[in-house]
């Protein structure tokens, strides 16, 4: 029975880490979220591993462990970009601009 | 040459991380040879599916249910041949440009795992591995789009990462729910057993969804157009043409194998409607940007809304069709971002107005820009008509007409957007504006690019062969 | 090929060289030397009287020339003699005009395209050569550059190209497929065609163009005093007898009875010859008028041929009546057209009255003097008239007396002399051959050698005399009556540009009108849809959506939303 | 792949592949870019003799390369396709020389000689397409590789006609695509076979009927059918090659020829006929003729005289094709070819008269004859022809549809045609007589070298001048465009 | 079914949501470290002691640390707008619908699952290792890995594009440790931890043959050492130096070429040669826990390094 609870507190968290990611405003919280995220699918993985009386099955295992490490390696990139990042949020500024800031020219454009 | 599938994850991943580990110089070189033999491998694996027809390789021995296994049949064998020829080529441009030297030490390793990532999804045949393949991607992705020069670099990066991560995290959890149900991750022993039962319906949902986002499908199409704009050419070659087309890539093998097609046929029209929104939507979008960059952004959400078309239509030339797309918009739209960032450097800024006149000053850019254009609107004889040729054909007879007109009409937009760039490269060029005619190396993989798009057109029968040779299962 | 036959196609290739070459710089002068004698081959395979057939499978649908008739040879004849003269008379004619070479070019290819129509021996060349010569024909009218000749030539174009276009439906509905149809089964194919009366009236119509029908008439008196001199001849001598020999040549006579049309061109003719006097006779200049004798002469003969439509039975007898008219009319009215020419500017003293003779003796000739050959034409026609009953014999005579009115008129012009002397010596030689020609007509005519005998019998020359002297004494009685009348040469053409001219404005009217409503209807559709202002605000709420849709809880809302409707989808 | 089957793919690489090799040449070697150009069109018109002999014998070639599942890229030279690819070869070689000529010292030759032989190996492709697919991808490359020689002078002028241009022929290519796909769908591949393929459809006569109307749309963009055709005289901005060989001929014919293989060779005449869409599209041509001629009587520039006058002659084929008629199609077919020779002889005089005197309006021409007396003899000749005076083209012609139609019975083709010929006389006559018997106001400029305009325009304007005459003259012969034309009506009506 | 598995089944959601509903983003780092904690406790009680080892080190320890030094590199930032009232309403609704939707595919997942365990414990013996996860993770699916590895190396490279050298800054050393009163407590912390560490760090490597352990535990336990050291002063590693580059290269770099010398030999990709398989099993867990210790380390940003 503990696996379905587990399972389901897993649901829970993936849940709530889905709705701040999206509504959340701050950049530190979404990644934030965006960990959580992960750490919710891999108790709903652990959690199927846990189920046969025969013993456990490794593989989810594996897969948790790959998993973690991806979700680390995203978060450390996601955090190193957020220390570069000037403004707070991601969405001001929109995409359409003048381009006059054109990345490729360090000179401005006339 | 049994070995070719291993070699062509292998090179690229061992050349990145070679090349992260050489010096300056040393590092384009092994970029370099890397890019060389991987193609040379892509070749390799390439020639024996079409001698042999589709081969099974166990990765570590273990076979299917157990292991992970690479499969070399017609899909994976053309889109290898892709993947091979536009990274190649922008590596080529990367590589070739000498003012951008020093930045080989950081980005080559990250289009190198870039490709050795897209390369491994391709082969890969396990649902579990396809998720990793799609991080490594993504990753490289927004390191790539992290080393843009200009002061928006991070903003875009990180926006792109953050929009990608819940993609591949829904992904996850349906793989999840289907190893739970079934105890498998290999599509073959799936494909046997996934039925209509809740967790198989929950698992295709987030899967399906995951992927939608993570390929930008209109609603989901905004995130990614302010990386395409903010990267720098390889980086916005890269992620346009390839990099985008990824998750459409997985969700062909997930509807192909995993899913029976009576049970996906349902949710087909439902991504047919969101295809035909992306056509039309991405292509008005494309009709007026202010900037080259935005216009080719929108034009490849217009694409991807071709490639979802195929879930509606389903049948098997809509597939080749769609898989001809992938191939013509990866070839035409690396050729443009190629194009522009050539044009950009000359000009001082991407804006359009900044064409006028520049068929006599910049012609290999602007001839570049032309025939990926005529490819991007999928007019003969380039490979992107031959792509809608087949899709029209076929809504016309699957009886969808709609979004056979859909398609049309999204032709015709097409063209509307490109002849707008194109038309003013013959007017006369106004005199205030300086160019710097540099020695444009961008242009020359430009043209290389659009080449293979026009050439692909030309003889698309060999593609074709090799599709249906290693049919897919 | 025998001899004939080169000597045809000479006849035909001959001017068409000449013309071509005058183009040629570098062969121009020799081109013109040799312009004046094109005519020669053609005279005198007219003279030796051998028959010819020249077959080209290649040309056009396969033409064939040749003379194989009496009627080819009786016109070869007149169109031999009248191109002839008149281009020896043109020699010294033209030998100062400014634009020597454009009169010879354009001379060149019309004769040639008369000779070839004459020879020509299937529709398909006919039509071909008989076109050439209707457009090279304006080069004539048009020549002289003053406003008179271009309305002139403005005139006859558009009255020739009405001709050509009924002609090309008459052909084209009598032929279809069949172009190379020889013309001797013409009459055959025009009987038998289903759509017969159509072609016929197309057939009288189109050539009645040519031949100065009534009402089709109305360029004849405009163009051909327009044309100098030597062109007028060719114009009213040779070209007029193309219309007649097209209704001998197509026309079915002989073979079916057409009564009603018979009975159109009888009356078509009468009114024709007495409406053409009756305008003639107010006219100023004599060349004006002679257009007009010629409108009343042919008058008599499309009254011959509406007798040879009604009874086949005389078809025999007014093809040879017709034809022999139509061979003294083209000479003597050529004669006279040449002998008006130099009467006008011929020195005072001996030269002018030796002129003057000169036109009298053809006048007479033309009006049917006894013993002339007009009164030999004449008597043909008479006996035509024998079994018509007495109306037609009576009219016959009305029309001799309009004709001598004519003439009267004429040499009184003449003699009135208001034109410049001519400084130059004048070209007598080529007149009085031909009106030499024209009296030795009289002794071997090529056709019924019997009709001679009658010609001197008393009861013919009274009957030819009395209408000549009746004709005179009117003349002076009337003389002063005519001085007031002035009606414009053309006549009815004035009414016809009238009318054309208030055609022309409405069409082009309408064509404007036309243009500017189409504009009206582009710029109320620009209007309409208002592409620029709604595209502005379009594009402003699209890009505002799409700003909105960018975010990440918009995105997130679309995900979740997209996950449910997949699984409902598909459950 | 043996000799005969690689043929038709030399015809259309004689001018694809020089085409790209011009390219990438400089503008100041001139000398090499005009042998190449030369060479090429010799070469073709060389390829064309053989194969025409072969075509003349009953021989078929054909390349068939594989294209998309379901559809070969077929190249099959048969007497129709042949009749076209004779025209636009001779036209070929003779608009190379007078363009050599015309763009004597203007910039970007490089660039205008490439696309011109990439346009023309889309006609060629047009004519020798062997299936309703590959018609249509060389229709598409004709529209793409044209656009740049419209926008060529980089005027915004231009590049306005060349909006308009591309507005209209792209709109049309996606018509036609519409009705590819939908004909594609119901009954597989669709290859031109005399009398029709579509036999086994008869039955869904609305899927029938609306892909003809959607194929004829498409193709009546190009054939300048009304409303479609506003596009012709804005594109007579190009430079006068240009609209010579393409606007009056490539083009154009492009998609009369269309016209002719979707009647004939797709849906078989009977069939069109059946369905009753033959007759709409006879009055829409009828139509056209009319309106074509009213308009250029009220155009004072040359050209857009003469671009109204083609919309109106190209009509004439349709004509001739869609009414149902042996002679009607010989008639309409042979059109092709001599409406060809005319127009452009007619488009060569104006380049002449607008490169050495300036003239460009109707007026100005006052007199013309005395200073260029060899280019308006040609203008006479192509004016007198296209009215229907014998012997030259036109009137053969206006003979067999004139013939035709009273075969047939149907008296308002015979209105329309002599209407038309009065209104052509309108319309050129007055210049005719306007350039030999009127005044110059002001004397012409003297001439610069030994003949009027420079020997590489007159040159061509002569030969097309003497073809438009020889055509009408020796139509008997069995090489002759009408022979053709009846070799043609003979297996398409009744294969 | 004990108290304690519900009490932590329950808290976990519990601490999710205080960490991401909080304004104040100290509070939810801190409760980000606490959920990581116990989420370490919740594997120990679904037996997954790898993955507990791995949370407590990576998900807790250096995640938890480096959203402490973003958090402070940051510094305050005018509070962010959230996304519209309506927005948000909707979003709840939804995933508050998902998550129902998902629990309910959970329950009905079957709880007898033909797993691929059997099959696992079945083939041991040949994988050349005990330990079943270790087996799997290195040998059954080392292709996985081998990708792992791949993104780990390139999120480094991504995270150290445009990252200035310690050296480069002009303070070239942390401040002295008196000036900053927390460091004498780290100095001494670290003085004593760091030995223990390594020898942990040691053992967990060595053990992942046969019982729970191996490279990922080890490396994470090691560059938790690692970044003690580096608080209490020592210089952080110079990611732009070669030796550096080489370090974080050398693991991933022996495993691929590890998985090439099959192909050479005409084998699938990565087929250890027989009975080779624990020897180079090991060799590569030893060459994969240094170098991911170094990428872990390499995450941690130098101290006060401000966005460039």
């Amino acid at each position: 029975m503990t696996p379905l609870l587990y399972a389901s507190s897993g649901v829970a968290v993936f849940a709530i880490a889905l709705y701040r990611i999206f509504t959340a405003g701050d950049v530190l919280r979404k990644i934030i979220a965006a960990n959580l995220l992960g750490g919710g699918v891999f108790l709903i993985l652990v959690a199927i591993a846990r189920r046969p009386a025969a013993g456990i099955d490794p593989v989810p295992h594996a897969l948790v462990l790959t998993g973690i490490v991806v979700s680390v390696s995203a978060t450390a990139c996601a955090l190193a970009l957020a220390r570069r990042l000037e403004g707070t949020t991601l969405d001001d500024g929109d995409d359409g601009d003048d381009g006059s800031d054109d990345t490729e020219v360090a000179g401005r454009g006339p | 040459m049994t070995g070719a599938i291993g070699w062509a994850i292998l090179i690229p991943l061992g050349g990145a991380l070679l090349a992260a580990a050489a010096g300056e110089r040393a590092s384009r070189w092994i970029a370099a040879l890397a890019a060389a033999a991987t193609t040379c491998a892509a070749i390799g694996v390439a020639a024996s599916v079409a001698r042999h027809g589709p081969s099974r390789h166990p990765a570590g021995g273990w076979l299917a249910p157990l292991g992970i296994e690479l499969r070399a049949d017609g899909l994976a064998a053309t889109m290898l041949l892709t993947i091979a020829a536009v990274a190649g080529l922008v590596a080529a441009h990367a590589l070739a440009d000498r003012s951008r030297a020093a930045a080989c030490a950081r980005s080559c390793p990250l289009w190198l795992f870039t490709w050795a990532a897209l390369d491994a999804l391709v082969v890969s045949g396990d649902i579990f591995n396809l998720y990793v393949t799609l991080e490594l991607a993504t990753l490289a992705a927004v390191g790539l789009v992290a080393d843009g020069e200009g002061p928006d670099a991070p903003r875009a990066a990180l926006r792109y990462l953050l929009f990608a991560l819940p993609g591949s995290l829904l992904y996850l959890l349906g793989v999840a729910l289907i190893y739970g149900e079934h105890g498998a991750l290999d599509p073959a022993t799936l494909g046997a057993h996934v039925g209509a039962s809740a967790p198989d319906t929950a698992a295709m949902a987030l899967m399906t969804a995951g992927l939608c986002l993570k390929a930008a499908l209109f609603p989901l199409h905004a995130w990614p157009v302010l990386a395409y704009t903010r990267a720098s050419p390889v980086a916005g070659a890269l992620l346009a043409g390839l990099v985008g087309k990824a998750a459409f890539l997985v969700l062909v093998r997930l509807w192909l194998e995993v899913y029976p097609a009576t049970f996906t046929s349902a949710a087909g029209p439902v991504l047919g409607t969101l295809a035909a929104g992306a056509i039309l939507w991405g292509s008005l979008h494309a009709l007026w940007q202010p900037r080259l960059r935005a216009v080719i952004a929108y034009s490849s959400v217009a694409h991807t809304g071709y490639l979802f078309m195929w879930f509606a239509l389903g049948t098997r030339d809509a597939l080749a069709g769609a898989l001809f797309v992938v191939m013509s918009h990866a070839a035409a739209s690396a050729s443009m971002f190629l194009a522009t960032g050539a044009i950009a450097r000359a000009l001082g800024h991407d804006r359009v107005e900044g064409l006028t006149g520049l068929a006599h000053r910049l012609p290999i850019p602007f001839f570049a820009l032309a025939l990926a254009g005529t490819s991007a609107m999928a007019m003969p004889p380039s490979s992107g008509f031959v792509g809608k040729w087949l899709l029209v054909r076929a809504a016309f007879e699957t009886g969808h007409r709609l979004w056979a007109a859909v398609m049309l009409i999204g032709g015709l937009l097409a063209a509307a957007y490109v002849f707008r760039l194109l038309r003013r490269a013959f007017l006369p060029r106004p005199a205030g504006e300086p160019i710097a005619i540099t020695r444009s190396s961008g242009g020359h993989a430009a043209l290389a690019l659009a080449l293979v798009a026009i050439a692909l057109g030309l003889a698309p029968g060999l593609a074709l062969d090799l599709l249906r040779g290693g049919s897919a299962p | 090929m025998t001899a004939n036959d080169a000597l045809a196609v000479a006849a035909i290739v001959l001017p068409l060289a000449v013309g071509v070459a005058i183009g040629i710089r570098s062969l121009r002068e020799a081109a013109l030397a040799a312009a004046p004698w094109t005519a020669l081959p053609a005279f005198v395979a007219a003279l030796d009287g051998g028959a010819s057939s020249v077959h080209a499978d290649a040309l056009l649908f396969g033409t064939t020339i040749g003379v194989e008739d009496v009627v080819t040879r009786v016109f070869l004849v007149l169109t031999a003699t009248v191109w002839l003269a008149s281009a020896a008379y043109a020699r010294t004619y033209m030998a100062w005009d400014p634009r020597r070479a454009r009169y010879w070019v354009f001379a060149s290819i019309t004769a040639s395209g008369n000779i070839g129509l004459v020879l020509a021996q299937d529709v398909a060349s006919f039509y071909l050569f008989y076109s050439v010569m209707t457009f090279g024909a304006y080069g004539l009218v048009a020549h002289v550059s003053t406003a008179e000749a271009r309305r002139a030539g403005a005139v006859y174009l558009k009255m020739a190209l009405l001709g050509e276009m009924l002609l090309l439906a008459a052909f084209v509905i009598l032929v279809g497929a069949r172009i190379d149809l020889p013309l001797h089964e013409a009459p055959r194919a025009v009987a038998d065609s289903p759509h017969r009366d159509l072609v016929v009236g197309l057939l009288l119509a189109g050539f009645g163009v040519k031949a100065g029908a009534i009402v089709l008439h109305v360029w004849l008196p405009v163009a051909h005093p327009a044309a100098p001199t030597p062109a007028s001849a060719a114009l009213s001598g040779a070209m007029i007898a193309a219309g007649v020999l097209g209704w001998l040549r197509f026309l079915p006579l002989g073979i079916v009875a057409l009564p009603g049309a018979g009975r159109i061109c009888l009356a078509a003719g009468f009114a024709a010859a007495f409406y053409g006097v009756a305008v003639g006779v107010t006219q100023r200049d004599p060349k004006t008028v002679l257009a007009y004798s010629s409108v009343s002469q042919m008058g008599f003969v499309t009254a011959a041929l509406g007798v040879a439509l009604a009874s086949p039975s005389t078809a025999p007898l007014a093809t040879a009546a017709i034809l022999f008219y139509v061979l003294h009319h083209a000479l003597a009215k050529a004669a006279l057209f040449l002998g008006t020419g130099i009467a006008m500017t011929a020195p005072t003293g001996w030269p002018r009255r030796l002129a003057l003779a000169g036109l009298l003796v053809s006048a007479l000739d033309l009006a049917g003097a006894p013993l002339s050959s007009g009164a030999l034409a004449k008597i043909s026609l008479k006996h035509l008239a024998a079994d018509r009953g007495a109306a037609f014999g009576m009219l016959l005579s009305a029309g001799a007396i309009g004709s001598t009115l004519l003439m009267v008129r004429v040499l009184s012009l003449a003699a009135a002399r208001r034109g410049p002397v001519a400084r130059r010596p004048l070209p007598w030689v080529p007149w009085l051959l031909l009106l030499a020609l024209d009296v030795a007509l009289l002794a071997a005519p090529p056709i019924d050698r019997e009709r001679l005998e009658l010609l001197v019998d008393p009861a013919s020359v009274a009957s030819a005399a009395w209408p000549v002297l009746a004709g005179i004494a009117i003349a002076f009685a009337g003389r002063r009556l005519v001085r007031g009348l002035a009606i414009p040469p053309g006549d009815l053409l004035v009414v016809f540009e009238r009318v054309g001219a208030w055609l022309r404005a409405r069409i082009t009217g309408a064509v404007r009108a036309g243009v500017r409503a189409e504009d009206a209807l582009r710029a109320w559709l620009a209007r309409r849809v208002a592409v620029p202002r709604r595209r502005q605000t379009l594009l402003r709420e699209a890009s505002r959506l799409e700003h909105g849709l960018s975010g990440f809880a918009p995105t997130g809302v679309a995900l979740l939303v997209l996950g449910i409707v997949l699984a409902w989808a598909s459950r | 792949m043996t000799l005969d089957a690689l043929l038709p793919l030399a015809v259309v690489l004689t001018s694809l592949l020089p085409g790209i090799a011009i390219f990438w040449l400089a503008e100041r070697d001139t000398r090499l870019r005009t042998t190449l150009n030369l060479s090429a069109a010799i070469a073709k018109l060389a390829l064309v003799v053989v194969i025409g002999r072969g075509v003349l014998a009953g021989e078929i070639f054909e390349t068939r390369l594989p294209f998309v599942p379901g559809a070969d890229l077929v190249l099959r030279a048969d007497s129709l396709s042949l009749l076209f690819v004779s025209l636009s070869a001779v036209l070929w070689l003779v608009t190379t020389v007078y363009a050599v000529g015309y763009l004597e010292g203007s910039p970007h030759r490089s660039r205008f000689f490439g696309f011109f032989s990439i346009s023309v190996a889309s006609t060629m492709g047009v004519a020798l397409a062997g299936n309703l697919l590959t018609f249509f991808v060389f229709y598409e490359t004709l529209t793409l590789s044209t656009y740049p020689l419209v926008v060529h002078r980089g005027t915004p002028e231009a590049v306005r006609a060349g909006d308009l241009y591309l507005r209209y022929t792209l709109s049309g290519g996606v018509l036609l695509l519409t009705g590819t796909a939908i004909l594609y769908a119901a009954a597989g591949s669709i290859e031109f076979t005399a009398g029709g393929v579509l036999g086994e459809l008869a039955g869904r006569r609305g899927l029938l009927i609306a892909a003809f109307a959607l194929l004829i749309a498409g193709l009546g963009v190009k054939a300048a059918l009304i409303p479609l055709h506003t596009w012709l005289p804005v594109a007579m901005v190009a430079p006068a090659p240009v609209s010579a060989l393409l606007h009056a001929v490539a083009v154009v014919k492009a998609g009369a020829f269309g016209i002719t293989r979707v009647i004939y060779d797709v849906y078989g005449i009977r069939l069109a006929d059946r369905l009753g869409v033959t007759s709409v599209l006879a009055v829409v041509a009828a139509a056209t003729i009319l309106y074509g001629s009213l308009k250029a009587l009220a155009q004072d520039d040359l050209k857009r005289r003469l671009a109204y006058s083609t919309v109106s002659q190209v009509s004439f084929i349709v004509l001739g094709v869609t009414v149902v008629g042996k002679l009607l199609t010989i008639g309409g077919i042979a059109h092709l070819v001599h409406q060809g020779l005319m127009k452009i002889t007619l488009f060569f005089c104006a380049g002449n008269l607008a490169e050495e005197l300036g003239i460009h309006g109707v007026r100005e021409l006052r007199g013309a004859g005395r200073r260029m007396p060899l280019t308006m003899i040609a203008f006479t000749l192509a004016s007198l022809g296209m009215i229907g005076i014998p012997p030259l083209a036109g009137f053969v012609t206006k003979w067999y549809l004139g013939a035709g139609a009273v075969e047939v019975g149907s008296s308002w083709v015979i209105a329309v045609l002599i209407a038309s010929s009065l209104l052509n006389a309108a319309y050129l006559l007055p210049i005719v007589r306007d350039a030999w018997f009127g005044e110059p106001s002001a004397p012409w400029p003297a001439r610069k070298g030994r003949f009027e305009v420079g020997l590489w325009l007159l040159l061509p304007t002569i030969v097309t001048a003497a073809a438009s005459v020889g055509v009408g003259l020796f139509a008997a012969t069995k090489l002759s465009p009408l022979a053709m034309a009846a070799l043609i009506a003979e297996r398409e009506i009744h294969p | 079914m004990t108290a304690l598995d519900v009490l932590l089944a329950g808290a976990l959601p519990v601490l999710a949501w205080r960490a991401l509903a909080t304004d104040d983003l100290h509070e939810a780092v801190v409760f980000f470290i606490a959920l990581g904690l116990v989420a370490a406790l919740a594997w120990a009680r679904l037996d997954a002691p790898d993955i507990a080892l791995v949370e407590a080190a990576v998900g807790a320890g250096v995640t938890g640390s480096l959203f402490v030094t973003t958090l402070r590199a940051r510094g305050l930032r005018p509070p962010a707008s959230p996304a519209p009232r309506r927005a948000r309403i909707a979003l709840a609704v939804l995933t508050i619908a998902s998550a129902l939707g998902i629990g309910a595919a959970l329950a009905a997942l079957p709880a007898e699952p033909p797993g691929l365990g059997e099959l696992v414990r079945a083939s041991l013996p040949e994988t050349g290792v005990q330990h079943t996860v270790t087996a799997v993770l290195l040998n059954v699916r080392g292709y996985d890995t081998l990708l792992e590895m791949a993104v780990l190396v390139a999120a480094v490279l991504a995270v150290l594009a445009r990252a200035p050298s310690p050296s480069a800054r002009p303070a070239a050393r942390p401040a002295a440790p008196d000036d900053d009163p927390a460091r004498p407590l780290i100095a001494v912390l670290a003085r004593l931890l760091v030995p223990g560490i390594i020898l942990v760090a040691g053992y967990l490597l060595w053990r992942g043959a046969f019982a729970p352990g191996g490279a990922f535990q080890a490396a994470a336990v090691l560059a938790g050492g690692g970044i003690l050291a580096i608080l209490a002063g020592r210089r952080a590693p110079d990611p732009h130096a070669r030796a550096v580059r080489r370090g974080l290269v050398f693991g991933p770099g022996a495993f691929v070429l590890i998985a090439a010398v099959p192909l050479i030999a005409g084998r699938h990709v990565l087929e250890y040669p027989e009975g080779w398989a624990k020897v180079l099993i090991v060799a590569v867990e030893v060459a994969l826990t240094f170098s991911i210790a170094l990428t872990l380390v390499l995450f941690f940003p130098a101290s006060g390094e401000k966005g460039t």
